[in-house]
């Protein structure tokens, strides 16, 4: 594999795994309107579940349950819907941006948790050397590489083909009502806060989903890696490509990711050495600058969102 | 769907032909290097990509590396793994980089070298990640050799500071540490060593990077009322926590990091402040190589080196290039082999600057042994690409960061058997 | 664009049941002393009264008398701060409004509340309850019942969308659609649940003429079938024309009751509206 | 404990300043504005600003850190943070306001909050500055209790403001207008407020009253990039607690959040600090969702 075709397998596996986020932010934000501030945290509490029950048991740490992959990733899963549900529950009956608010404050405490709580989460040192599954199978990282991106390819097309089953169902229909009129959905024998949490912790666990992947993939986590910009990064991937929309979704989550690698390899070029120090921010300015621009001018996204959504009606 | 395949395709084009033009242009070799330039290291990054930047500015001078052009190409991680590993797949798959000087903080250093430049063959070298868990990874075969720092680790620091407080006759100290693998594993060791001299030690507080208060952490360590405080900082956070330790009356009886030696800790705290506090660091302050490292900084940027990560960003640079030199090619296999050849051993010494490098060519193209003493002294690499060196003690004298004391090899050794 | 009435006969097949076949007690609503206050303010203070089964019965009142709050109420929108409402001898005041409707009783509001991003025929398909496809994962281990129940729950609805003269605009997004057709698009939906009892927050206001016949004629075509009405309504041809029996309310209380010709003869009924108008 | 105690008043009372602002946009814009933290730290780097500028940081006024300088840099920065928050309101909210979802106004200020926190990054860059850096000792009150006299200045200062607030909201025209804007927007609109022009002193009063805590923070402890992103779960924290709309109430909730989170370390390891506010809004939500003092706009549905 030469170069660019080695770190093109290794770029979609990180935007296909956001996908996955995106995908389910976008049944919350797009179809049920639920504006989640912390997305981070939830990916987070999937990583770190994962990471937790898959990793070898090690002295000094609590966890080390040695599972295998995939039932790691359903514990890590099973974690990010308790939080969602207990988020959920406070603030779902109440004002919308409570929603907002609470999950804002999650991702910071998640990110506590796991920068303090050492002897759970290895604390700032993070957990290392996990195992990532099925690696002795392959001779070269590269062909790994390509595996891995085969099952993050598959599990994100699974999740597209869910989603839109069900979106495309009476079920998408209850969501976007709740959305459009929440009184009227209530009027009609709706309880739209039992829709709303159900939409939340759904979106919730495929956000733990993804982490959960990320563990498999990069064999490591650490609190840095779910620092609150990717909250921001991930919203820009939706908007941009149109929230209401899974397709739009996948395409933002790539197009951003590729906005965000190309134009760190270009400041890395272009810009002086000196000036360098100012890149990164001009690069976190960029994202800040796509969510509002959009919002504004383009609140549909790249891709918009379907009139009708229960494929029954057409 | 067309819109994914489009900014696909777009990125392969402006990739592709980045990748062109540096083919034309013949004789190039890329250096790269992942920092912090923004996040949570943001203080001290960039001046450490200086250093760097330094390094290969003086070989280009002394007429490039097997004749050709060094390009430093330098690439932030942000303070986060993703970004770094990121940033460090794209420099070497597409940059083609054989060697990788990086990163600061261990838990970026760590990922990278276990997912990208282990398995691709590219030799790692980093100027400030100290985390023990490398020596660990080396000793168990995990870094197969591509893995150096210029740097000692934390475990001769940690003996030296405690067994100076032995001798101030410190009784009873409070630690505070900044919450990352590097603040962590130094205040343990600093503990056990501490403990082991029969000091007290009150507490071991860590803070949270980038907090704007640190006021409930230093309450914590003020209980016990210490006559004594081992900081484990970086500058900005450092100065904060300090500040506030000071203003609600802790001793200044202080013991400071190595990263804490930078002139931007001494102006936020006030020098006054700290006529009683000592630090450790590997970096030398005096003999020739150091000189010759001080000089040419001091006439790139107009001010003195004083800041963490330097020194020893500047060695991390010189030997990678002096190991292409010597092996003749740009190639991460043969930098990884050719390293222990131009350091440590009894060949020609070569000291920092265009002059030296030029001299180490000429000697190399002759076939004789080099040997390089660098900014921080002379450097030698053990089995796990660690080094061990001598230390300087730094304090604040005249308003300004002064050298105290200075330990050898042996002193430090000493020290260390001590505490066995 | 038709707005005008549909064929008679053609309403005739539609599937929505006549209730009045199972005796007086089905679809009477009943309030008694209902309270609702915000603050100092007693909104509704104390209303009693009973809307028969099978009959219509109109509910008037100066502007700010209480009774959309009332309705709200009802409905469940808001927890009553006193009293009851029962219907067909089942309290329903201290439920929510999701089990108020499961109960029986449907609703319009003042102001359409269409769901705006939605078409017209998907507004009204959305209004079975327990749909099998409200189930997300029946879409991906029962499709086949899921489409059918859809197949079915589409061919009723566009009934009474038809009913309702809406189809020419079935797949139009509600929103974009005449306030008045949105009026109709409240009474498609609640028709679609079936009720017992139907509460229709001004079905005329800001209605033109023709389509406020057609909204006249389906009220008493679905009266004739036995369905229960309790409706607001200022404009007083309206209501003297269909109602059987009138609620006349003022500052949050019932001043009067009784037949059109009763009601209107009354001093007090008389001297609210001139006061209504006057403040 | 006691000097817990003194701590935590003292961070409560800047949090109670920034919740003022948060709690009057909230009431009476109806959305929760995440980019009010930022200008909290914008007030602050604004009057650091004046202070480089003019060069001028004249004598201090003994026994405090700061000199007649700071006091009319902060007066710049409260205009300058005023303007900052009218521009976003014309350039973001004002297009984003009609869209059907009103969430749309709080995504919008999610972004806003990361562009003002890098626009600062960029001109005055990530290190920690100081208004002076001359260090201040705290003074011994008592047995375990230091309190610097910056400390003191910030606590009266506080205090003034919250008086001449309640003060304007009992007594004028335009605060008169506010609160009944915030308790129900319906009605006054049918009794004729400009919505416009109090919407407009909405935003000028939070953003200066923000302002001010940004420099009590900077005077304090430090200025950074960040403070206002490391405040902004405190600042809501506390204005949920103490109800949202209702003024006094957030003065209340600040001072809770404020003390919780210092005395709070006393038991829990320094680390976790930080969730502490989100604790006290989880609680908050659960147990009694309008707030203590039951908001004009409470936690219902509006």
């Amino acid at each position: 594999m030469t170069g660019f075709a080695a770190y093109l397998v290794f770029f979609l596996i990180v935007a296909l795994t956001y996908s996955i986020v995106v995908m389910g932010l976008n049944i919350q934000w797009g179809y049920t309107g639920l504006f989640n501030a912390g997305v981070v945290g939830f990916f987070a509490i999937g990583a770190y579940g994962t990471a937790i029950l898959v990793g070898p048991d090690r002295a000094h740490l609590i966890g080390g349950f040695g599972l295998p992959f995939p039932l790691a990733v359903l514990g890590g899963m099973a974690l990010c819907a308790l939080a969602a549900l207990i988020v959920g529950l406070a603030t779902l009956r109440l004002r919308e941006e409570y929603l907002a608010i609470a999950t804002f404050g999650i991702a910071i405490s998640i990110q506590l948790v796991a920068l303090n709580f050492e002897s759970l989460t290895g604390g700032a040192q993070g957990l290392v050397g996990l195992p990532r599954p099925l690696f002795g199978l392959f001779d070269s990282p590269a062909g790994y590489n390509l595996f891995y991106l085969g099952v993050v390819a598959v599990m994100a097309g699974l999740v597209y083909w869910a989603l839109e089953t069900a979106v495309r169902s009476p079920w998408g229909r209850l969501l976007k009502a709740v959305r459009e009129d929440e009184t009227a959905a209530r009027s009609l024998g709706r309880n739209p806060a039992r829709v709303r949490l159900e939409v939340f912790v759904l979106g919730c666990v495929l956000m733990g989903l993804a982490g959960g992947l990320y563990v498999g993939f990069i064999g490591y986590v650490s609190p840095l890696d779910f620092l609150p910009i990717l909250t921001f990064q991930i919203w820009a991937m939706l908007i941009v490509g149109g929230s209401g929309n899974n397709r739009g979704a996948i395409v933002g989550a790539v197009g951003v990711w590729a906005l965000w690698a190309m134009s760190g390899l270009a400041i890395s070029r272009f810009l002086p050495v000196a000036y360098q120090s100012q890149g990164g921010a001009i690069q976190v300015i960029l994202i800040g600058l796509l969510i509002v621009l959009t919002l504004i001018f383009r609140p549909r996204g790249l891709i918009g969102e379907a009139e009708s959504v229960s494929k029954h009606a057409d | 769907m067309k819109s994914m395949i489009a900014s696909g395709l777009m990125g392969a084009g402006l990739v592709l032909s980045g990748a062109a033009s540096a083919q034309a242009q013949d004789c190039k070799i890329a250096v790269g290097s992942v920092l912090s330039i923004t996040g949570s290291m943001a203080a001290i990054g960039s001046a450490i990509g200086d250093a760097g930047k330094l390094a290969i500015d003086h070989f280009n001078e002394a007429g490039g590396v097997n004749g050709c052009e060094v390009n430093f190409i330098l690439r932030d991680d942000q303070g986060s793994p993703n970004v770094g590993v990121d940033a460090a797949k794209t420099l070497v798959e597409i940059e083609k980089v054989p060697v990788l000087l990086g990163a600061i903080q261990s838990g970026v250093s760590l990922p990278i070298l276990t997912s990208v430049t282990v398995p691709a063959k590219v030799t790692q070298i980093s100027c400030c990640s100290s985390a023990p868990s490398f020596t660990e990874l080396a000793r168990e075969g995990g870094t197969q050799g591509y893995w150096f720092r210029t740097l000692p680790t934390d475990r001769p620091q940690a003996a030296v500071l405690a067994t100076i407080a032995a001798e101030k006759g410190y009784k009873k100290i409070a630690v505070i540490h900044v919450n990352s693998d590097y603040g962590v594993s130094l205040a343990t060791r600093f503990r056990d060593d501490a403990e082991k001299l029969g000091i007290e030690v009150t507490g071991v507080t860590p803070y949270n990077q980038e907090q704007a208060s640190y006021r409930a952490e230093v309450n914590a360590a003020l209980q016990a009322e210490p006559d004594a405080l081992f900081l484990v900082a970086f500058p900005a956070d450092g100065a904060t926590v300090a500040r506030e330790w000071i203003s609600f009356g802790g001793s200044q009886n202080l013991i400071l990091s190595n990263a804490l030696r930078a002139d931007e800790f001494v102006e936020s705290v006030g020098a006054q402040y700290l006529e009683n506090a000592y630090g450790i660091d590997n970096a030398q302050v005096e003999g020739e190589s150091v000189e010759a490292f001080n000089t040419s900084w001091k006439d790139a940027k107009g001010s003195d080196p004083n800041g963490p990560g330097l020194h020893v960003m500047y060695d991390a640079a010189a030997v990678a290039l002096l190991a292409m030199e010597q092996a003749g090619e740009a190639d991460g296999t043969a930098i990884r082999d050719n390293i222990r050849k131009v350091t440590g051993g009894e060949g020609e010494p070569i000291y920092p600057g265009a002059e030296g490098f030029k001299k180490a060519k000429t000697l190399i193209a002759e076939g004789k042994p080099i040997r390089y003493v660098g900014a921080t002294g002379p450097i030698t690499f053990d089995e796990n690409g660690d080094v061990t060196g001598p230390y300087l003690i730094y304090g604040v004298k005249d308003g300004e960061l002064a050298t105290l004391d200075r330990w050898d090899k042996a002193r430090v050794e000493a020290a260390l058997e001590k505490l066995q | 664009m038709s707005e005008s009435l549909p064929p008679g006969d053609s309403a005739s097949g539609l599937s929505i049941r006549a209730s009045s076949a199972e005796g007086a007690r089905r679809g009477r609503l009943e309030a008694a002393g209902v309270v609702k206050t915000f603050g100092a303010n007693r909104a509704v203070d104390g209303v009693s009264f009973a809307a028969e089964a099978g009959r219509i019965t109109g509910l008037i009142g100066p502007n700010g008398a209480g009774k959309t709050t009332l309705f709200n109420a009802i409905a469940g929108e808001y927890a009553l701060d006193g009293g009851s409402v029962r219907l067909d001898g089942t309290e329903i005041g201290s439920l929510p409004p999701y089990r108020v409707f499961s109960n029986g009783l449907a609703r319009t509001f003042q102001i359409p509340r269409p769901f705006a991003g939605m078409t017209v025929l998907e507004n009204v398909m959305f209004v079975p309850e327990r749909q099998a496809g409200e189930r997300f994962w029946n879409s991906w281990i029962r499709p086949g019942t899921v489409a059918r129940e859809e197949r079915q729950n589409r061919e009723r609805a566009r009934e009474i969308i038809e009913f309702c003269g809406l189809l020419p605009v079935e797949r139009q997004l509600a929103g974009s659609i005449s306030g008045g057709q949105q009026k109709l698009v409240e009474l498609a939906r609640a028709l679609m649940a079936d009720p017992k009892v139907l509460l229709l927050d001004e079905p005329g206001a800001g209605v033109n003429p023709a389509l406020l016949d057609t909204i006249v004629d389906r009220i008493v075509e679905l009266n004739k079938r036995g369905l229960t009405f309790l409706i607001i309504e200022h404009n007083m041809d309206f209501i003297m024309s269909l109602c059987d029996h009138i609620v006349v309310m003022a500052t949050g209380r019932v001043i009067a009751e009784g037949t059109p010709k009763e009601v209107i003869a009354q001093p007090q009924v008389i001297e609210a509206y001139l006061g209504g108008a006057v403040a | 404990m006691l000097q817990a105690i003194a701590d935590g008043i003292l961070s409560g009372s800047i949090i109670a300043l920034g919740a003022i602002g948060l709690t009057l946009t909230m009431g009476i814009l109806r959305f929760a504005n995440f980019a009010h933290a930022e200008l909290v730290t914008w007030g602050a780097y604004m009057a650091l600003g004046v202070l480089s500028l003019t060069g001028a940081f004249m004598g201090p006024l003994a026994p405090f850190s700061f000199g007649v300088p700071l006091l009319m840099a902060t007066l710049v920065a409260m205009v300058a943070t005023a303007l900052l928050a009218l521009a976003i309101d014309w350039l973001v909210y004002r297009p984003l306001r009609g869209r059907a979802n009103h969430l749309t106004l709080v995504f919008g200020s999610f972004g806003v909050s990361l562009l003002v926190r890098m626009v600062i990054l960029l001109l005055f860059g990530g290190a920690a500055q100081y208004y002076s850096n001359t260090l201040q000792i705290a003074m011994k009150v008592a047995p375990g209790l230091r309190i610097m006299p910056d400390q003191i200045f910030t606590l009266g200062l506080t205090a003034v403001i919250v008086v001449a607030l309640h003060l304007f909201l009992q007594k004028t025209r335009l605060g008169l207008s506010m609160r009944a804007l915030a308790e129900n927007p319906e009605l006054a609109r049918v009794n004729g407020i400009d919505t416009r022009h109090v919407v407009r002193w909405t935003w000028i009063i939070g953003a200066s009253l923000a302002a001010i805590a940004g420099v009590l923070y900077g005077l304090t402890v430090q200025l950074r990039p960040e403070i206002g992103f490391h405040l902004l779960l405190p600042l809501f924290a506390a204005a949920i607690l103490g109800g949202v709309g209702n003024v006094f109430g957030a003065v209340i909730g600040g001072l809770i959040v404020g003390l919780a989170e210092s005395i709070s370390v006393l038991f829990i390891p320094a680390g976790y600090k930080l969730a502490v506010p989100f604790m006290i809004l989880l609680l908050v939500l659960y147990i009694r969702p309008t707030g203590i003092f039951a908001g004009t706009v409470g936690g219902g549905k509006s």
